[in-house]
């Protein structure tokens, strides 16, 4: 247990909680039954303390938090208990004087940094009103003050981009202005949702330590609501676990994560991808698996090698090259290009995962769009499974696809709502006239069986499945042409920890089983080195440095990769507090002007197989 | 934006030609005649020398090139001159005449516009006037009774034609009460308060015929609209940021509900230009819908070419109109 | 492997249903929905089951009968030549429903196709929305006479006289209000167009005009049956515009377009005369609208979700 | 008391949109245009020729008229000023004349000068017109409101092409009328004032008379007789029930004049069969398969019970008829009378004599001819009640019809190319109006000779409709056009008439009247249907 913890628990003994939140209950009429979804939970916070809620996906984290706000729709919920801040009661404060409470003595983020800010309205005027509806200031005033909260959370050229917009925004900087929002007016209380779930790793460490560094200046308590148990070790004095509407586990982050006694607690523990926990392996290794019921751990199975490495290669990509005009003007001249990806090679053996990792907008979809066609590329060869991909007419397009499939990040968007998941599994085996409706069930039926779903579930609906499962039905439906190799487009990047490593889990059987190639993309580092045999490092369109898993993430050459890795959070509540003073800087452009032609790369080979570009 | 504005109207013109010769082919398909209103006194040999007199015994592609000639090129220099006061050439240019009054098509346009932007337009802006609060509260308050109510009231008003409506309207205000007139008159000016008045009064019943219409049309689209608006994450973000209720409602919701809505509205103008047919024959308001109709039914060609070309390039415009307004509204879609 | 929520049912979540049941119950769910229904198949029993009750011929006139109040005789009284208006009516309303409902499906094929195309086809969408464009400015009535004088004798000799002007006015109708529904659809389908199912199935090898038909198209048809429920009204109306023109059914063919017309100057003399038919025109448009209402709200991806 | 009155306000419902009734040819451009400009001499409501700007009607007793019928000189009132003050004179006259004939004009009234090979000047009071050959009815060009006399000051620079260019002139002729143009807009509504060198110092009583145009029928009449609006709505084709309720009102009444015409059905001699393409309705596609047999055209005629329909469609404004030349009195033939009122058992029994029995579903047939007729007319509220009234009465008789209306600008408008029109008669029987300008009959019977016939080779042009031939009838038309003796004439008339009608060239249903509404306070009106109906408007004005 760190200094820090133990006095911020002296002094909850010593004076009045800020929150303190007992017995609370939320139900929601669904088909004219009122149904709980948080279910009895209490907890405090103290003045200047972090108190975490953790949980999967639907457990009522969000739901607790809105209900603290009063913020869920009127006449289809119900919240019963009592929610004191500082010792006032919020749930029966009339409507105008709960105004007033919220973002002057309460404030939130939101999870959604795209859709949490009104589109229309200038960046500079969503903040100031937050300063404006609580307190009586001019506009002047207010908008000087909005600089200096924007400066503060690190917006670079604060009081020229006053006045943008924040389509004009990348996520992280939405997220920081929306902290800059939430801060306006020096509130008791923080409450984040989520604040960091829908960024990337770069920015995520980036927020995660203006959080830290402004909750110190301005001595706030925050209330920090993840399903990311590293994103917990490196922020929460205190935890409280949620599983399915109830607080499971209430403690000390530290204690949480030495001694967490809910089997819920240790499944989630043990699902945590961890940097550095591979070191002397060579293979991947699947993730630990708990039952929940139980809390025994289910034994591991060892992975064998199925690297094919004395065949040739299945995919074989020669300086990939694809760019995306720009045009403007009045005769629609192009006036530029996006360089997405910019002359990249790389060779996936059969039974071989390579992962592609790097920051948003770094040019990995693109690169697996490219690979399978889906995109045209500008220039390059591809070769997958003896087919010459660039040069393909439309049928022979059509058959290629049979050796490549693809799975995809939201497994939300990724299946057709209106159409069952049997058809949708059973759809691209009868596209290709591979055999009967008769085979194709039963194929489809088998895959299901293999995913870890059901047969009988067939005639259901998407929306009836949770996301992970859904991941499991796009993962079948890719397996319904019996693929070589599947483009696997952040295909865990959306799911819960748990259920992450469920279909980690998944892929890594299927590629023992079926001897599959996996382009695996993906910005979480923890589950590239857990899953991957070769791992590659892209940045602004160029593969940067390439290798043995095991090479690069322990010996990493690049500037860039070793960025990368240094802002990946670490599960251990014993380092919180550190910075990792990330430099808040923006993702640079990759587009240039027409005639631009990229300087030649040269790589340098540091051990065998493992390449850096050196200039 | 700017270029993107031009581009779009350089684009516009080629789109405008292939409209206009559809547009000039089918009506020299249509089978009427220009002489079709004449007494059957008048013996065939004179119909003819008639026809032949409108120009009708040259070939269609002359025809299609002099009209495109006198529309493009006389007619707006024709306008430039009256408006500056400058002089072009000698003055001597053919314009497009109307076969039924012989006079410059576009002088009976100019003529017709004042009646037609005050009554139809008018009702166009009371329609979206009465529609925006009545589509705002229905969606704040979904399957209230207002809610209801309002639905109820808009889809009889979608579904009664104007016609009846505005016969109903006769029947009752002008010939039972005597508190409106039934004809429109056309030259009334108003010059001081008695004749706003008399305005006022000759206006009221075909203002509302129509602004009952266009209301209960848009006030759909504004209650969809809100609706899809509501839910979203940055209403929560506005209420979570101690926002009051009607601010969140008329500043965050409703701005953002009156982008689609107005590119609805836009594109409903040029409907205006096109006149109400039906209510303007019925109270004789004397706009460019009836303008139009009885020159489609005495075969004034000439005059509904122009007319549904003017139309057209209306539509192309507010087309035009509305995607800028989009950009401008929504910073998201401002384009360079 | 195993895996504790994978093959346990998930809160909440009743036994597999078909898709039908599923609207079905969302639909029942909406009262005005509901109510428009019954509304709605009520007209549709009243103009087809009506006539062998009611047994008195349409046009049978009988002048010395003329502009009467409702009487036993005659329930909805009778016009100017005597014909009986509850006849009238009941068989107007089979002519109007038909026009209505066949304009509007003609007219939503079109919309659909060019909206589909226009969205899905990038290359396409610039002609095809200028296209949309000349027909929105496309004059009605010389375009009717054009197309009278094209087709009217082909049909009349192929089909007979009657059907012949039921093609021919459905046809009219469906050409010349396909835009907004075009306009709808292709805005949805570029929405729907971006999202990750459509890439997948491209991905998996799936030829564009099956991705269109399996995929595509049921995305976009809660707004095509939206455009559908006011189709049936427009088209209802428009066919009443067509008849006083001239351009319609023959003049002893009635529909509630043509009854209403001719009647609104008799409003004072004979006032049943113009209620019956107003009120069945309203009625039938508000309970398809209350039903596209539900129907929309059935088909809606927010209620199907979890 | 000229201009005491105050504002006239009158009602077209089908707006005027020109004033230069050369150029339109419209009865509602006509009728306008005849409050500003004058012919020499009109007819009253009698149909008796009065002098307007003459000081007598010409005839051959007087002298007027040359023996030879070759010439005529007409004398004019001296003194007679155009409203801007400028003397009006013989030039004016002859002016109009060269106005009307100018090449490349269109001049819509061209047939009025039919026949006149020049017009003189002889002195500024005196004008003589010269004929081509002997006209026995001389009395059509400067007659009634279709010639009326126009300013040649005004409308020097106007002739020929250049003819509808003059916008100014053509929206504001100035005339001898009792009133001058002020403001026009086409289409719309007209403003009239006093003419202030009217030659009557007294008239006319109103000082501004206000023309609005535009609506239909039924809601003019509403403007006159219920809210009153209005003082005057011409063309009242409105149901009579329906006027009825509004007269109850108390604000106005119908006035009608009757004319000459006349509401027919034309029968097709020739066979109108689809199938035979391009030769249907001519010559070549031989005569009609049923209608081509009397006995069917007089059983058709007989079943019509034509009080009926009057009754239904035309009220006061309306009388059942059997002639085609139904006015002036000394024309009226009797010898038809038989179809006044209906008999259906003998049609029938016609019909079974002539061997047309009933088939199973009712409809007579012969020889696998079904008396089934498809029966076109044009879109017109009261036509389409006729149409139903009459499929009636024929359905009594065992005789089906198929009812299509055709938009009138197409029907009547004679497009060579369009299938619909009421000269190409791709129908067997269609129902229209027509009547004679004037009061004498003998261009008008002229239009059933056989050469009439209209045909591809005529472009459609011609008048004979209904395809009917006969030599007689053409004999009988040839002497008449050689006759003088206005006794003579009239005999010769009724005999060409009752030749028609009873050989079934047509069915006559309803001699028509022109109804208008007229406010009760409206004084020294005389209704007209031989001229303009406000020929006499200078003498109107308002009761006290
Ligand atoms: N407005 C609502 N009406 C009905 N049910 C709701 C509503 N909002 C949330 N729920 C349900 O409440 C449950 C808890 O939702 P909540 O959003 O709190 O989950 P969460 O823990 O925040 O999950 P996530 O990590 O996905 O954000 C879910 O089952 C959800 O379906
Ligand atoms: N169709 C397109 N047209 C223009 N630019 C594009 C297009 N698709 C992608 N880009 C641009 O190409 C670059 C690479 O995009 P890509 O989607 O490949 O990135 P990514 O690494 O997959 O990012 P993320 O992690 O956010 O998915 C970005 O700058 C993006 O804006
Ligand atoms: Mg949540
Ligand atoms: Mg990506």
């Amino acid at each position: 247990m760190s200094l820090a913890e133990t006095a911020s628990q002296e002094v909850s003994g010593s004076t009045q909680p800020v929150l303190s939140v007992r017995n609370l209950t939320t139900s929601f009429k669904v088909e004219n039954r009122w149904r709980p979804v948080v279910k009895d939970i209490s907890f405090d916070v103290a003045p200047g303390e972090t108190v975490a809620i953790v949980g999967e996906s639907g457990s009522g984290k969000s739901v607790t938090s809105l209900s603290i706000m009063r913020l869920l729709p009127k006449n289809s919920s119900r919240v019963e208990g009592s929610v004191r801040l500082t010792g006032r009661e919020l749930l029966t404060l009339p409507d105008e004087q709960m105004r007033q409470v919220r973002g002057n003595e309460i404030s939130m983020i939101f999870q959604e940094p795209m859709t949490s800010l009104n589109p229309i309205f200038p960046i500079g005027k969503q903040i100031a009103e937050a300063l404006t509806v609580h307190k009586d200031i001019s506009k002047s005033e207010a908008r000087a003050e909005v600089v200096r909260l924007l400066e503060k959370v690190r917006i670079p050229n604060a009081k020229d981009r006053y006045d943008e917009f924040p389509h004009q925004f990348s996520g992280g900087m939405r997220q920081r202005v929306m902290i800059a929002m939430a801060l306006a007016s020096k509130p008791k209380l923080l409450i984040a949702d989520e604040p960091t779930t829908a960024l990337d790793v770069t920015i995520q460490g980036q927020i995660l330590d203006l959080i830290k560094t402004l909750q110190d200046e301005e001595g706030m308590s925050v209330l920090f609501i993840t399903h990311d148990m590293g994103v917990v070790a490196e922020v929460a004095d205190r935890t409280i676990v949620m599983f399915r509407g109830e607080a499971v586990e209430t403690g000390p982050t530290g204690e949480i994560f030495l001694r967490g006694r809910h089997p819920y607690t240790r499944a989630l523990l043990s699902a945590v991808p961890r940097l550095g926990s591979m070191a002397d392996r060579k293979l991947p290794l699947r993730f630990p698996s708990i039952s929940i019921e139980t809390g025994e751990q289910v034994e591991l199975q060892e992975v064998t090698d199925t690297v094919a490495r004395n065949k040739l290669p299945i995919v074989d990509v020669r300086n990939l090259t694809t760019r995306f005009d720009i045009h403007s003007g009045l005769f629609g001249r192009k006036t530029g290009a996006v360089h997405a990806v910019e002359k990249v090679s790389f060779q996936l053996f059969e039974g071989e995962t390579l992962a592609l990792v790097g920051e948003s907008g770094c040019g990995k979809s693109t690169t697996g769009r490219s690979v399978t066609r889906l995109i045209t590329p500008t220039s390059g060869d591809v070769t997958i499974d003896g087919y010459n991909v660039l040069q393909l007419d439309k049928t022979s397009l059509r058959s290629m696809r049979r050796s490549i499939q693809m799975v995809f990040q939201d497994p939300f968007a990724s299946l057709n709502p209106r159409m069952s998941i049997g058809s949708a599994v059973m759809e691209p085996y009868l596209e290709h006239r591979l055999g009967t409706k008769g085979q194709a069930r039963d194929k489809a039926a088998d895959l299901l069986e293999k995913v870890g779903l059901s047969a009988d579930m067939m005639g259901r609906f998407p929306h009836e499945f949770s996301g992970g499962q859904r991941q499991r039905i796009a993962i079948a439906r890719a397996l319904m042409l019996d693929p070589k190799v599947i483009v696997a487009d952040e295909a865990v990047s959306a799911l819960d920890v748990s259920i992450k490593a469920q279909v980690c889990n998944l892929l890594l059987d299927l590629q023992q089983s079926l001897k599959l190639a996996y382009l695996f993309i993906s910005h979480d580092m923890a589950v590239v080195e857990r899953v991957s045999h070769r791992v590659a490092v892209m940045y602004l369109g160029e593969i940067v440095e390439i290798g043995p898993r095991a090479a690069v993430f322990e010996n990493p050459q690049h500037s860039y990769t070793r960025k990368l890795m240094a802002a990946v959070p670490i599960p251990d509540p014993s380092r919180r507090g550190i910075k990792r003073n990330t430099a808040v800087d923006e993702i640079r452009s990759p587009i240039r002007p027409p005639g631009y032609v990229p300087p030649p790369r040269q790589y340098r080979e540091v051990s065998a197989g493992h390449l850096v570009q050196v200039s | 934006m700017f270029t993107y504005t031009l581009r779009r109207l350089f684009f516009a013109i080629p789109t405008l030609l292939v409209i206009s010769f559809v547009i000039f082919a089918l009506l020299d398909l249509a089978p009427s005649d220009p002489t079709g209103d004449l007494p059957l006194t008048i013996p065939p040999e004179v119909r003819e020398q008639i026809r032949a007199s409108l120009g009708l015994d040259q070939t269609f592609l002359i025809r299609y090139l002099k009209w495109l000639q006198q529309f493009f090129v006389n007619e707006p220099l024709n306008l430039l001159e009256s408006l500056t006061g400058w002089q072009f050439g000698d003055g001597e240019r053919m314009r497009v005449l109307s076969w039924a009054t012989r006079s410059p098509v576009v002088d009976l346009i100019v003529q017709r516009l004042p009646q037609t932007l005050w009554v139809v337009g008018l009702a166009y802006l009371f329609g979206i006037l009465i529609a925006i609060p009545i589509g705002v509260i229905s969606a704040y308050k979904q399957y209230s009774i207002f809610d209801q109510v309002g639905t109820f009231v808009s889809m009889v008003g979608y579904s009664v034609p104007t016609f009846f409506t505005g016969i109903v309207m006769i029947v009752v205000f002008s010939s039972y009460l005597q508190w409106f007139p039934s004809v429109y008159d056309t030259n009334l000016r108003v010059t001081d308060l008695d004749s706003l008045w008399l305005q006022v009064k000759q206006m009221a019943m075909p203002v509302a015929v129509l602004a009952l219409y266009n209301a209960s049309q848009i006030t759909r689209f504004v209650r969809a609209s809100m609706l899809d608006n509501l839910n979203q994450d940055y209403v929560r973000t506005a209420r979570a940021k101690g926002v009051k209720e009607k601010a969140v409602l008329l500043v965050h919701v409703l701005r953002n509900s009156l982008i689609p809505v107005v590119t609805v509205v836009a594109l409903g103008v040029p409907t205006i230009f096109s006149g109400a047919i039906i209510t303007e024959q019925i109270f004789r308001v004397n706009g460019l819908g009836q303008l139009l109709i009885t020159a489609v039914q005495g075969a004034d060609i000439p005059l509904v070419q122009t007319l549904t070309f003017i139309f057209a390039l209306l539509i192309v415009l507010f087309n035009l109109i509305a995607d800028v307004l989009y950009g401008i509204l929504d910073p998201r879609i401002r384009y360079d | 492997m195993t895996d504790a929520s994978a093959t346990a049912p998930l809160p909440g979540i009743a036994p597999s249903r078909s898709v039908a049941g599923d609207i079905w119950r969302q639909f029942r769910a909406h009262r005005g929905g509901l109510a428009g229904l019954f509304v709605f198949v009520f007209i549709v029993l009243a103009v087809y089951v009506g006539p062998y009750i009611h047994q008195v011929a349409p046009n049978t006139i009988n002048v010395r009968e003329r502009n009467q109040w409702p009487s036993w005789a005659h329930p909805f009284g009778t016009d100017n030549l005597g014909k009986d208006m509850l006849a009238q009516v009941l068989a107007g309303g089979r002519i109007s429903l038909a026009v209505g409902i066949t304009a509007m499906l003609l007219a939503l094929l079109l919309g659909t196709l060019v909206g589909v195309l226009s969205g899905y086809f990038r290359r396409l969408d610039g002609p095809l929305m200028r296209m949309t464009d000349l027909f929105l400015a496309l004059p009605l009535l010389p375009l009717l006479l054009v197309i009278l004088m094209l087709f009217r004798d082909t049909l009349r000799s192929a089909f007979g006289p009657e059907t012949g002007i039921f093609i021919l006015i459905v046809f009219v109708i469906g050409i010349t209000s396909w835009m907004h529904t075009a306009r709808i659809v292709r805005g949805d389908v570029l929405a729907v167009k971006s999202q990750e199912f459509i890439v997948a199935a491209k991905s998996s090898g799936m030829r564009e005009h099956r991705i269109i038909i399996r995929h595509v198209l049921p995305n976009v048809l809660s707004s095509i049956m939206v455009s559908a429920t006011l189709g049936i009204a427009s088209a209802i109306i428009t066919e009443s515009a067509l008849s006083f023109l001239g351009l319609g059914f023959p003049s002893d063919f009635p529909t509630w377009g043509r009854l209403l017309y001719d009647g609104a100057n008799f409003m004072q003399l004979t006032p049943s005369r113009v209620l019956w038919p107003g009120l069945a025109i309203s009625l039938t448009v508000l309970s398809v609208n209350f039903m596209g209402d539900a129907i929309r709200d059935a088909l809606d991806p927010r209620a199907l979700k979890r | 008391e000229r201009g005491t009155d105050g504002e006239l306000k009158i009602l077209f419902w089908q707006a005027v949109s020109t004033l230069n009734p050369y150029l339109s040819g419209g009865t509602k451009e006509v009728y306008s245009s005849s409050m500003v400009i004058e012919p020499l001499a009109r007819y009253d409501e009698k149909g008796e020729l009065t002098p307007t700007l003459v000081t007598e009607i010409p005839t051959a007793d007087n002298g007027g008229v040359s023996p030879d019928m070759m010439s005529m000189t007409w004398k004019l009132i001296p003194d007679v000023k155009w409203s801007d003050g400028t003397p009006f004179t013989a030039e004016d006259v002859v002016f109009t004349w060269q106005y009307c004939t100018a090449p490349d004009g269109g001049c819509a009234q061209a047939a009025q000068y039919e026949g006149v090979k020049s017009v003189e000047a002889v002195d500024p009071q005196t004008v003589k017109i010269t004929f081509s050959e002997p006209k026995y009815y001389p009395y059509s060009a400067f007659v009634g409101a279709q010639s009326p006399i126009i300013q040649k000051a005004q409308f020097k620079d106007c002739v020929g092409a250049k003819a509808p260019g003059c916008t100014s002139a053509n929206f504001g002729p100035i005339g001898t009328g009792p009133f001058v143009v002020k403001d026009f807009k086409p289409n719309d509504v007209i403003t009239f004032e006093a003419n202030p060198n009217y030659r009557d110092p007294a008239k006319p009583a109103f000082a501004t008379v206000t023309l609005k145009g535009g609506g239909d029928a039924t809601s003019a009449a509403r403007a006159v007789l219920e809210t009153g609006e209005f003082d005057y709505a011409w063309n009242m084709q409105v149901e009579p029930e329906v006027l009825a309720t509004m007269l109850q009102a108390g604000k106005g009444k119908i006035e009608t004049a009757f004319g000459t015409q006349v509401e027919r059905i034309n029968l097709n001699w020739y066979n109108p069969d689809p199938a035979l393409g391009d030769k249907r309705s001519t010559k070549e596609a031989g005569p009609h398969p049923a209608l081509s047999d009397p006995a069917v055209r007089r059983a058709l005629s007989m079943a019509i019970d034509r009080t009926i329909i009057d009754e239904a469609g035309y009220g006061e404004s309306g009388q059942p008829t059997c002639n085609i030349v139904p006015a002036p009195d000394m024309y009226i033939s009797t010898a038809n009378d038989w179809c006044l009122t209906q008999d259906i058992e003998g049609a029938k029994k016609l019909l079974d004599e002539a061997g047309w029995t009933p088939g199973p579903d009712g409809i007579r047939a012969k020889d696998g001819v079904r008396l089934s007729f498809l029966y076109q007319t044009s879109t017109n509220s009261v036509r389409q009640a006729t149409q139903e009234l009459v499929k009636d009465m024929w359905s009594q008789i065992g005789v089906a019809s198929e009812l299509r209306n055709v938009s009138a600008s197409v029907f009547f408008g004679g497009d060579p190319a369009s299938p619909d029109t009421f000269q190409k008669f791709y129908a067997d029987v269609e129902m229209y109006t027509n009547n004679f300008d004037g009061t004498d009959p003998e261009k008008y019977l002229a239009e059933w000779l056989c050469d009439k016939v209209p045909g591809p080779e005529n472009g459609w042009q011609g008048q004979n409709i209904p395809r009917y031939c006969n030599p007689e009838y053409d004999k009988l038309v040839a002497e008449l056009a050689k006759t003088g003796d206005l006794g003579k004439r009239a005999e010769l008339a009724r005999k060409a008439n009752d030749m028609l009608t009873a050989e079934g060239a047509h069915i006559p249903l309803i001699h028509r009247g022109q109804p208008s509404a007229v406010s009760l306070s409206i004084e020294g009106l005389r209704m007209n249907a031989w001229d303009s109906e406000l020929w006499n408007v200078a003498d109107w004005s308002r009761k006290k």
